[in-house]
Parts: structure tokens; C-alpha cells; sequence
């Protein structure tokens, strides 16, 4: 089934407490040489049928109104995989 | 969802009868070869793949108790009328059910979810929780709270850092967001529990007593639906066996490992079960959990009027490729199942619509004593109900006491090497203490238990760190319930028998302290594999124990749980009979609780109970690495005269705190009550030493049964003492709480005379044991397991 | 379909204070979201207060004339997807953010409290600045949480002395609360912080802010819970013993009377 | 600074109750056409100076053990990109 790929990052200027654990852990278990950890969502769209413009559209808004909080996240980008 | 019924090769009734050669992968579904020459016989042809699906769950020893039945009797069988009056389910339905009078009754059940946890800490644990909240929901009660009993290997191997936390957190992640609070339980490291940590979890609901609602389906013609979920192919397991049932070419999609939680789903099922009952549109519904469909419709069917006929593609799926044997076998959680009667089947509805639930109408209920379950018409399931579920297999598994028991039993602390050098000046005395109140079976569990919503719902009075957690249940009369859950495996190891009855006795005496009536028992019995005779006498010898202790206590075993096969490698746990003993409050405004009050200072410290030298089994040799020699004794009959005398203490206001000794003694219970708000006290140990014919270090560290603290205003000492020695128990005014100096002070016959501990320095130690294995790291775990 | 709870609650009834006098006329709003665990407790705690709490329903866009709403905590939709971030699209809330929000016509517009929870639905719905992430030691926290009372202007607060010290229970996850430097500063200096965490930080919030307002003073959020203190018995500890603590039911006392006190 | 970008997704056969919340709440928003929702992880680790192969094999070492948890979840791509 196409799919619909959404990506929601925290905003630069926001801490993101779960990234910086992670970053914070890495060394410890000999993963070195990452600067810094940051954590945000993927999400699966799936579609029955094809990907329509109207239907990306509707999947933009949908990124921006409801899968991200604008105070605190960025969309990083909303793309078509046809083959998950 | 569109299902497509022609991708399977659906094994008929039909095609069963004429192709009696086909090979059925009986074993792999874990079943023997007699248990399947049975079901054979009990058909009179050979079952058909979803007939065999239904079979190989019901028996398996989770659900038919086959190994533990024939022990397991004797709940039912040492039960005296007396015991019996309060009682308005027992054992058998989804759980019991106990009258608190005025029209309440309160349910309650402990189970585990040990195997699950082990492999997926945070789920594990999470859908633990799912499973006994269902059950309570399904006796038409509303629960009320939880509690958690844990068990984990050594605290500082690799493997507790991986489990613990996640159990943790799956404990308070589901709990949390059903908004029941957590109210108590256990945390205990040893390292036999290293790869099979116990994850128990006990639930309680309360109902009016119109309410109650059974598992059985009656009313021929009434409507059968499923509700809440949707079914995939959880706990089918990684691959499925009844593949040869799916003929496409398509390889048969993976099932998954384990099973994820969704408390949401089940918060809402839970007001919507409430409003069913609420509005009466049910007759009987029952939970899902082990064995899905199979354990639902088989258990209705089979209790009500024992027809029922069902359309199996009418299930919701989330999994379009499950085949019908699997369907019968999902565990998927947050599910149930209920009879309607046609009338109010739109009503039922709305409320489904309400709440955003999804149904599906199965079947109904029928006359023919038969289980008929359709798929697209054609019968894959023609049975008698009961051969499913309750007719399983019943064993008697061989068992005898272990050659090693005797040589453990002679081995007893005092002349181990462990003896060798016991504290006995001040300072060493004062030292040991210290070290007492640090070993992780002794310290501080708020790191864990901080983690746990324990004010949601506004009715908590207790909860951890007292001796049992307090829900009030009628907010216009302050009536409620007590409930505190205990077991020490150490003892039970060195003697089951006595073992299960101190765990019964640890609960009940915790409930008392309490200030609650206790009036039922829950348990959940933990142990290695019952096809080892040594292991099966152990769990012989615990029910044994447990039930002859229910009758002397005057309490009856209302329900709970066997997990068997904890062991890995021929490596069993110690035999861990989990007990949890309810009670009941008239007004729950007159609980008792375990620490020193702030304002209490002079109040007078007496101990009651008698000391006697029993540190087998202790906390004290297990920091010496030592488990040898006898538990301590048991005396039912004095536990019954404290619980009174701690009852009516609480009931005429007389004690302003008071706390059981249990683990870590007198030591332990005294370091505990001055903790609890920082408030110190100062007792001698002369007159205790002199009555009991006890040396300090005894008085201090044995872990005698029976005894508890109790502080209470001078003015109330004559009162308080006219009534224990009117029942001639024994009661010594061990010293005074002293909310000013800050510190625990014992004096006594031992060199030096007296010895101070600052509390500020004992809560160091005392609280900075579990944060300083599971912070950091720890963190990063968490939060990757976050959503 | 009708779709206000009929639901009584089963737990026994709410504990019986008949409200008397002009006081009983304050009628609170109570919303359950799926998944809310609170509601109980924010009835309770209104009706201590001397109101008369009105069950509203997510699904139903009517206030039914209430004169205040609380929106309590619990995990709306499980907080799946982020806390607060679905239950801000329930019909209901179309109501409230009309009757309160910069836009509402009226002169003294609905007074609006958010608990936990309902504090986060409010920032999802931006009738609050800011928003809540992961505790930053991204563990649920339970505990007895001193806060200081720090604007005594709003309805939900009136009744408190400025600066008083409070205990109430927290318990949250995501608590954390965050807002950008502009607005920091903006709330900062016209006083809208309404409650600050008193000693260590628990959750890493900005400026130890535990509770805000909006600009008119009618939304206020907060993270902790005065519902679960506000009766003796089962609320956090204080100084006279185990679960003594009440000073929660300030908050429910101020509200009940400004609306008697005719401010609404 | 380079970034690798670690994506993580839970397994196609297991329960994502969060995608199913979110699923079930689009319509009601006005946005359909959408059959099925499943919400996952993107992590962005930084790297100071290069993306040596090093450094992308130990992110894709930690992606497997650190960063999912594979009972669950699949790790669906360990990517560089330069320029985030
Ligand atoms: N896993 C847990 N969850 C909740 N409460 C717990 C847990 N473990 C221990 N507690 C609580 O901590 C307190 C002390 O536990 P424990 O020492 O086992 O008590 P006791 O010896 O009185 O049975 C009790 O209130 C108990 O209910
Ligand atoms: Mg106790």
C-alpha cells in the first residue's frame, strides 16, 4: 500500500530531554564520537489507492495541525515511499 | 475491514469425520499424546484444526490448572460455613467477590505475568496490569486499585538493570493512565529470581451488590458480542503452527513476539463495561485473556445453559491473514465478551457508540448444549463446552520431600560460620542496623513506587510505605478496605509448608496493623516446574499450608493464580506463595498508620509479641550469605489475638501509629517507624532481653512472628495495656517517640550501653540504594522505550 | 444522540456538603475526555468548594450554561500522539475556546481551569502560551509538591495571599513546561505566572513555572493537582499528619465565590 | 554539522496503539482517505567533522541495539544527511 511519510522533529531552541539521554548513554555503551542526540516521530500514512495530490495536501495540514505542535516541533518533510 | 474466508483451507466437522488419517500438529501445541487420544475420544472422530486450536489452549496447564488442581482442592474443601457468610463468589468465577455490608461488596485477585516481563519488561508488565483490571470489570465491578508484588534477581547483575525498570515503568504506564492508584506491594532482589522475575499485580473492584455480574451465558436466544479491541495474532507466537490450516502461497504473515499494551482502550472499556452495568444491558460477560475467544466462549457456553452458536468471521480483525484456529487462540488484550438479550441490543450499541468502542454481534446463545462455531456457514467447531473447560486433563503429579531438605534444615544459622562474628558491643549493634536498613530488600522503594499515581481517584488513605494500602469505598460513610500482599521465599524454600502459612500471616498481621477485619485471601503461587517431584512437593506442601491457615484464621481463599515453570537451566525460584489478605474498615478515617507522627513526641513505643532466637531465614543471614535451618514458628492463633488487639486500638482511637515486624525484626521496624516522617525515638532493650531470655543482638535482628509496634498517647497506656492483658498478650513498653533529637536510640545489656543512629544519616544510606543503580543509564533505556 | 454522562459515580456518592445560599448557584464544568481520570475528583473538589459540578461531555459542543469550566488531568486518548494533542479537537472544545479565548465577545469572559491534563489540552488549543514535554528525568513522578501562589487576580486564585506556600500532589510525565524567550519574558513581566515550583525543580520547567494564565486572567493551567487536597485524609502530607493536606480547595473556594461575588 | 539519521518503526504485526489513536481521530478532523496510521522514531545524531564509515556502522550498531528495541520495533533506514 503507498504510504505517506511524516516527519516531526523538536524545534532547535527546544531541549529534548529524551534526545540528550540518549546522547548522555551512547559513551557508555562504546558508541562515541556522536556530537549530540536529538529525537522526534515518524509516521506511516497509509493509503488505499493511490496518492493524490488532494490526498498529500490533506496530509500536509495534517502534519502541520495535528501530527506536530508548531511551539515546540518542525515538520522536516512529508513524502510519498510507495513500497513499505 | 474486508476479510477474505477463501485464502484458508478451512478444516470442517465435515472434512474431519471423513479424513481421520490427517496429522495434526497436536504436539507442538503443546499437547501429549494421551491428552490428544482424549480429545479424540471425547468427539468420536478427530478434531478438527480449530477444535484442536481451542483444546491445546484450554489444557494447557495456564488454563486448566491440570497440574494444580487436585491440591488446589482443598481452598474449597477447608472452608467452615462461618467462613463462607461473607462470601458471594468464590472460587472458580473471574474472581471473588466478598459483602462488605450496606450493600457494597469488594472483588479482588492477584496474577502474574512473570514469563511475559522477563521477555518484555515494560509490555510484560503492562499487560499484567490489563489482565487483572479485566478481571475485576468482568465480576461488574468498577476497580478501585492495584498493587505489584516484584521480584528480581540480584540487584547489581546486568539483567535487574534491564528488567527492573521496565517493569516499572510498564506497571506505571498502564496503571497510571487507567487512573487506579497504586497502593503497595513488594520489591525483593534475589538471585534466584535471576531470568524468572515474578511480576505479580493484584487488582480490586467494588461493586453494589445489584451489580454483580457472572460468566455464564443464559437466556436461549440471547445475543453473544465481542467487544473492545480488535483481534491480531498476539500470543500466538512467532510463527504460526497451525500453518498447514493456510494453503495460499503467500507465506503466512510473522505473529508477534509479544504482546503491546493499549491502556487507553482499556480505560474506556472500563467505562463502558460500567455503563452496560450500569443500565443492565448485559446477563453475562466475561474477560479475554489467556485463550482468547477459545477460554470466552467455551467458559460462557459452558456455565450458562451450555449451547452457544457463533459466526467466526464476524470477529474484527487487525491481522486480515489470521486463520480460525488462530483467531480462537489470540490473546490480544483489551477485549471482552457479553450476552444481550435481543431487546436491548440497540441500547447496548449507543453505549458502544458512545464511547467509541468497537463490537461485533457472533452468535447467540442456544439450547443444544453444544459450542457450534461457524466460518462462513460451514461448522469448524462442534463440541461439548465443558470437555473444553472443564473437562481438562487432571494430573497427579508424583512428589516427595527433597533428600536435600533435611541437611538444609539442620543447617541453621547459629552454627553456621555465618555466626562467627556477631555484633554485640554499641557500636557494632548500631553499625549492623545501619546495614540492615541498607540491603536492598529493606530499603527505600520510593524511587520505584514514586512512579505509581497513588492520589487518582481521591479515596487513597493508605498506601506505600504503610502496611497496607486503604481505599475508601463509600465516601458518605468512610467504609473501605485494607490490603497488603507477602511472601518470603527464603522461608518458604526452608519449609513450604510453614512458608505459605507465614506469608498468609505476614498479610493478614499487615491488614490488621492496619486497623481493617480481615475477611479474604487472594494468591498467586509462584514455582518451578511441577514435572519435578521436589518442586511439586513444595507447592503441595504451601497449598497445603496456606489452606490449613486460612481455616484457622477464619478466612477463605477467594481466587487467584498458579505460575508454574519459573526455573531456567534446572534452576527453580524459590517457592514464592504470594498472599494477599483484604480486610475491611468501617470508616476508613480511623486507619492506622506506620510511622511516628510529627506531633507525637513523648508518646509511649510498646512492643507486643515475644522474641524468641529465629534468625533462620532472616535478612540478617542473608546479608551474611546465609539460608539454612528452620523458619521461624508460626502461631496463627496469636496472629488472630494481635490483629483484635491492633483492630480495636484502631476503632477506639488509642495507638496514633503501628507497624508489623516482619523482615529485619525489631531493627528494622523501628528504623522504618522513625523514617517515615523523620521523627526519632528512644527505647532500652533490658526489659525485652530479660522476659523473652534474649540477647541484644536477638532482640534486635530475629524475625519472630506475632509482634508489632505501637505508639500511643500516655493517656491512653492504661487502656491500651488493660486490653492486652486482658487477653493475655504480651505487651512491653519498649521507650518513647522522640520527635526532637532526630535520631533512633537503643540502650541495652551490651557493652557501651546505648547506641545512636542520626536518621538523617540512616535515610541516606537507607534511600540512596535503588536510585544508584537504576539512574542514568537507566534514563536512556527509558526514555528510547518512550513513545 | 444525547451525550452528556449519565453516569453516577459508583464509588459511593460525592461527599455530601449541600451547597447553601448564593454559593450553590456557582455552576462548574467538569469535561471527560476519553481516557480523563480526574473528573471524579475535580467534581468532588467542586463541590467541597460550595458548587454545584455539571458533567460535560467531550462529544457535546453545550457548555449548558456553566459559569466556569475545569478541565481535570488524566491521559486524554492514552497522551498518544502528545499529551493533550487529540481531546484539543473534541466538539467541546470549540465551546470553550470560543467562550474564553482572546476572541470571546464577553466582557468577563469564562473562567477556565486546566489540571495536568487539561492544562496541556489548553496549550494544544493555544489558549495558553507555551507547551509540556518529558519530565527531564523522563520518569512519571508522584509526590507532595510545594508551590507558591504568585497571582491572586485570577478566579481560580482570589482567595489565596500573594506568595503563599501550598502543598498539592503531582503527577505527571509530561510536565515539563516550555515556552519560547519572548513569551517568557512577556508572562514574566505581566505577572502571569500564576504558580512556581518551591525548591528543586522537579521537572525542569522554565522558570520553575508550575501554573500561567493567559492575557484576560480567565485561563489559567496547572501542572499539580489541588483536587487530590482538598479533603483531610487523602490528600499530601502536612505538618499535622499523613494525607492531612487541604490547600487545594483554595482554588475551588476562589472560583465558586467570584462567580457568587458576581466578577462573572 | 552532518547528521545520521536513524529511523525506527514498530513491527508491521504488532499493536501501535498510538497510530490507532491517531488513526481513529483524522477523520473527525476533516482529514480522510487515510487507512491506517503507525507512529515510529527518527533520531538525528550529529557528528563533528566527518561521517567516517566507522562512525555510520557504530550508529547503525546503536540503532539496533540502543536505539530500538528489536522485540518490537524494526529499524527501517540509518541514513546521512548532510545538511540539517
Ligand atoms: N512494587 C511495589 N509497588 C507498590 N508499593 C510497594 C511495592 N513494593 C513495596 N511497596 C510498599 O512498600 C512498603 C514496604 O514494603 P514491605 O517492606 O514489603 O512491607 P511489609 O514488610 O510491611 O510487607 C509497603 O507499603 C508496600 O506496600
Ligand atoms: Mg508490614
Amino acid at each position: 500500500m503507498p504510504t505517506i511519510v511524516v516527519e516531526v522533529m523538536p524545534k532547535p531552541e527546544i531541549l529534548d530531554p529524551q534526545g540528550k539521554a540518549i546522547a548522555n548513554a551512547l559513551p557508555h555503551l562504546g558508541f562515541t564520537g556522536f556530537a549530540g542526540v536529538r529525537q522526534g516521530k515518524r509516521f506511516e500514512l497509509t493509503v488505499e489507492g493511490q496518492v493524490t495530490d488532494e490526498l498529500l495536501d490533506s496530509a500536509r495540514r495534517a502534519a502541520a495541525e495535528m501530527l506536530s505542535n508548531p511551539v515546540i516541533e518542525d515538520v522536516v518533510s512529508v513524502t510519498v515511499a510507495e513500497d513499505i | 475491514m474486508t476479510q477474505s474466508s477463501t485464502s484458508f483451507n478451512i478444516d470442517t466437522v465435515e472434512n474431519a469425520s471423513t479424513t481421520p488419517e490427517t496429522e495434526l500438529p497436536w504436539a507442538e501445541l503443546g499437547l501429549k499424546e494421551d491428552e490428544y487420544h482424549r480429545i479424540v475420544q471425547i468427539l468420536g472422530r478427530r478434531p478438527t484444526a480449530a477444535e484442536l486450536a481451542m483444546y491445546s489452549v484450554m489444557w494447557s496447564e495456564h488454563c486448566s490448572y491440570k497440574s494444580s488442581k487436585v491440591h488446589l482442592r482443598q481452598f474449597g474443601e477447608k472452608v467452615t460455613e462461618e467462613m463462607k457468610k461473607d462470601l458471594m463468589v468464590g472460587i472458580g468465577e473471574n474472581a471473588g467477590v466478598t459483602n462488605l455490608g450496606d450493600g457494597w461488596a469488594v472483588t479482588f485477585k492477584i496474577e502474574s505475568h512473570n514469563h511475559p516481563s522477563y521477555v518484555e519488561p515494560y509490555q510484560g508488565a503492562a499487560t499484567g496490569i490489563g489482565g487483572i483490571v479485566r478481571d475485576i470489570i468482568s465480576m461488574g465491578a468498577r476497580p478501585v486499585a492495584v498493587m505489584d508484588p516484584l521480584r528480581f534477581g540480584d540487584i547489581d547483575h546486568p539483567d535487574t538493570k534491564r528488567v527492573l525498570p521496565g517493569v516499572v515503568s510498564g506497571i506505571g504506564g498502564y496503571g497510571n493512565s487507567l487512573g487506579l492508584p497504586n497502593i503497595g506491594g513488594e520489591v525483593v532482589f534475589d538471585s534466584v529470581y535471576q531470568q524468572n522475575p515474578l511480576v505479580n499485580a493484584l487488582a480490586v473492584g467494588v461493586l453494589k451488590h445489584e451489580d454483580l455480574r457472572l460468566a455464564n451465558a443464559s437466556g436461549v436466544g440471547n445475543k453473544v458480542v465481542l467487544f473492545g479491541a480488535r483481534t491480531g495474532g498476539d500470543g500466538i507466537g512467532g510463527a504460526s503452527v497451525l500453518a498447514s490450516e493456510s494453503f495460499d502461497d503467500t507465506k503466512p504473515s510473522k505473529r508477534p513476539a509479544v504482546q503491546v499494551g493499549d491502556p487507553f482502550a482499556e480505560k474506556v472499556l472500563i467505562e463502558c463495561c460500567l455503563e452496560l452495568f450500569h443500565s443492565e444491558l448485559v446477563e453475562g460477560i466475561q474477560d479475554l485473556g489467556a485463550a482468547g475467544i477459545s477460554c470466552a466462549t467455551s467458559e460462557l457456553a459452558s456455565n450458562g445453559e451450555g449451547g452457544m452458536h457463533v459466526e467466526l468471521t464476524k470477529v474484527l480483525l487487525r491481522d486480515p491473514t489470521l486463520t480460525p484456529g488462530e483467531i480462537l487462540m489470540s490473546e490480544s488484550q483489551e477485549r471482552m465478551m457479553a450476552v444481550v438479550t435481543p431487546g436491548n441490543a440497540e441500547a447496548f450499541e449507543a453505549v458502544m457508540g458512545k464511547w467509541g468502542v468497537e463490537y461485533s454481534w457472533l452468535g447467540e446463545v442456544t439450547d443444544t448444549g453444544r459450542l457450534i462455531i461457524e466460518w462462513d456457514g460451514e461448522t469448524i467447531v462442534d463440541v461439548d463446552p465443558r470437555t473444553v473447560a472443564h473437562d481438562g486433563p487432571v494430573y497427579e503429579r508424583p512428589y516427595h520431600r527433597p533428600d536435600w531438605q533435611d541437611d538444609l534444615q539442620a543447617d541453621t544459622f547459629r552454627i553456621s560460620d555465618a555466626a562467627a562474628d556477631l555484633p554485640a558491643t554499641a557500636e557494632e549493634l548500631g553499625e549492623a542496623v545501619v546495614e540492615l536498613m541498607s540491603s536492598p530488600n529493606m530499603t527505600d522503594v520510593s524511587w520505584i513506587t514514586d512512579q505509581y499515581d497513588r492520589f487518582v481517584g481521591g479515596n487513597t488513605a493508605l498506601s506505600q510505605p504503610d502496611d497496607a494500602g486503604v481505599i475508601r469505598v463509600d465516601e458518605e460513610t468512610g467504609l473501605g478496605v485494607g490490603l497488603a500482599t507477602d511472601c518470603n521465599g527464603r522461608y518458604a524454600y526452608l519449609d513450604p509448608y510453614t512458608g505459605a502459612q507465614l506469608a498468609l500471616a505476614e498479610a493478614y498481621r499487615n491488614v490488621a496493623t492496619s486497623g481493617a477485619v480481615p475477611m479474604a485471601v487472594s494468591d498467586c503461587l509462584n514455582f518451578g516446574s511441577p514435572e519435578d517431584p521436589e518442586i511439586m512437593w513444595q507447592f503441595a506442601e504451601a497449598v497445603r499450608g496456606l489452606a490449613d491457615g486460612c481455616k484457622t484464621l477464619g478466612i477463605p481463599v477467594t481466587g487467584g493464580n498458579v505460575s508454574l515453570y519459573n526455573q531456567t537451566a534446572g534452576r527453580a525460584i524459590h517457592p514464592t506463595p504470594v498472599v494477599g489478605v483484604m480486610g475491611k474498615f468501617d470508616d476508613v478515617a480511623r486507619r492506622t498508620p506506620s510511622g511516628f507522627q510529627r506531633w507525637a513526641d513523648g508518646q509511649a513505643i510498646y512492643l507486643l509479641g515475644t522474641t524468641a532466637d529465629e534468625l533462620d531465614g532472616s535478612e540478617f543471614a542473608r546479608l551474611r550469605g546465609h539460608l539454612g535451618g528452620l523458619p521461624p514458628k508460626v502461631d496463627l492463633a496469636a496472629e488472630k489475638t494481635l490483629g483484635e488487639i491492633l483492630i480495636n486500638a484502631s476503632r477506639d482511637g488509642m495507638i496514633d501509629s503501628a507497624h508489623d515486624l516482619s523482615e529485619g525484626g525489631l531493627a528494622a521496624a523501628l528504623a522504618e517507624m522513625s523514617l517515615r516522617f523523620g521523627v526519632g525515638s528512644r527505647t532500652a532493650l533490658d526489659e525485652l532481653c530479660e522476659r523473652d531470655g534474649v540477647d541484644p543482638f536477638t532482640a534486635l535482628f530475629s524475625e519472630s512472628q506475632g509482634r508489632a509496634l505501637v505508639a500511643l498517647p500516655r493517656s491512653e497506656e492504661l487502656r491500651f495495656t488493660d486490653m492486652t492483658s486482658a487477653r493475655r498478650f504480651p505487651a512491653l513498653r519498649l521507650g518513647v517517640v522522640d520527635a526532637v533529637s532526630g535520631g533512633l536510640e537503643v540502650s541495652g545489656p551490651f557493652e557501651g550501653g546505648s547506641f545512636g543512629i542520626g536518621l538523617d544519616e540512616l535515610k541516606e544510606v537507607w534511600s540512596s540504594v535503588i536510585p544508584s543503580r537504576f539512574g542514568g543509564l537507566v534514563e536512556a533505556e527509558i526514555a528510547t522505550r518512550q513513545q | 444522540m444525547t451525550t452528556t454522562p449519565t453516569d453516577t459515580p459508583l464509588i459511593g456518592e460525592f461527599t455530601a456538603v449541600t451547597p447553601s445560599g448564593p454559593l450553590e448557584g456557582a455552576r462548574i464544568g467538569v469535561i471527560t475526555f476519553p481516557g480523563t481520570l480526574d473528573d471524579r475528583d475535580a467534581a468532588r473538589a467542586v463541590r467541597l468548594g460550595g458548587g454545584t459540578p455539571v458533567p460535560l461531555w467531550h462529544a457535546d459542543q453545550s457548555l449548558h450554561g456553566v459559569d466556569a469550566v475545569i478541565l481535570p488531568g488524566g491521559f486524554s486518548y492514552g497522551d498518544y500522539l502528545r499529551a493533550g494533542a487529540i481531546a484539543r479537537f473534541a466538539p467541546v472544545m470549540d465551546t470553550v475556546v470560543k467562550e474564553a479565548g482572546a476572541a470571546a465577545a464577553s466582557s468577563s469572559p469564562l473562567p477556565v481551569l486546566g489540571i495536568c491534563n487539561g492544562f496541556q489540552v489548553l496549550t494544544e488549543a493555544q489558549l495558553l502560551p507555551g507547551s509540556m514535554i518529558k519530565n527531564d528525568h523522563l520518569k512519571f513522578i508522584c509526590k507532595d509538591q510545594v508551590l507558591r501562589v504568585e497571582n491572586t487576580e485570577t478566579a481560580w486564585t482570589s482567595q489565596f495571599t500573594q506568595d503563599e506556600l501550598i502543598t498539592v500532589p503531582m503527577k505527571n510525565q509530561d510536565g515539563q513546561y516550555v515556552v519560547s524567550a519572548e513569551e517568557l519574558e512577556a508572562i514574566e513581566a505581566e505577572g502571569r505566572v500564576v504558580f512556581r515550583y518551591v525548591g528543586e525543580n522537579p521537572n525542569g520547567s522554565r522558570n520553575h513555572i508550575a501554573g500561567v494564565t493567559n492575557e484576560r486572567g480567565n485561563v489559567v493551567g496547572l501542572m499539580p493537582h489541588p483536587e487530590h487536597a482538598v479533603e483531610a485524609g487523602y490528600g499530601p502530607d502536612d505538618a499535622t499528619g499523613l494525607r492531612e493536606g487541604t490547600d487545594g480547595l483554595t482554588i475551588f473556594t476562589s472560583v465558586v465565590s467570584s462567580l457568587a461575588g458576581g466578577s462573572k
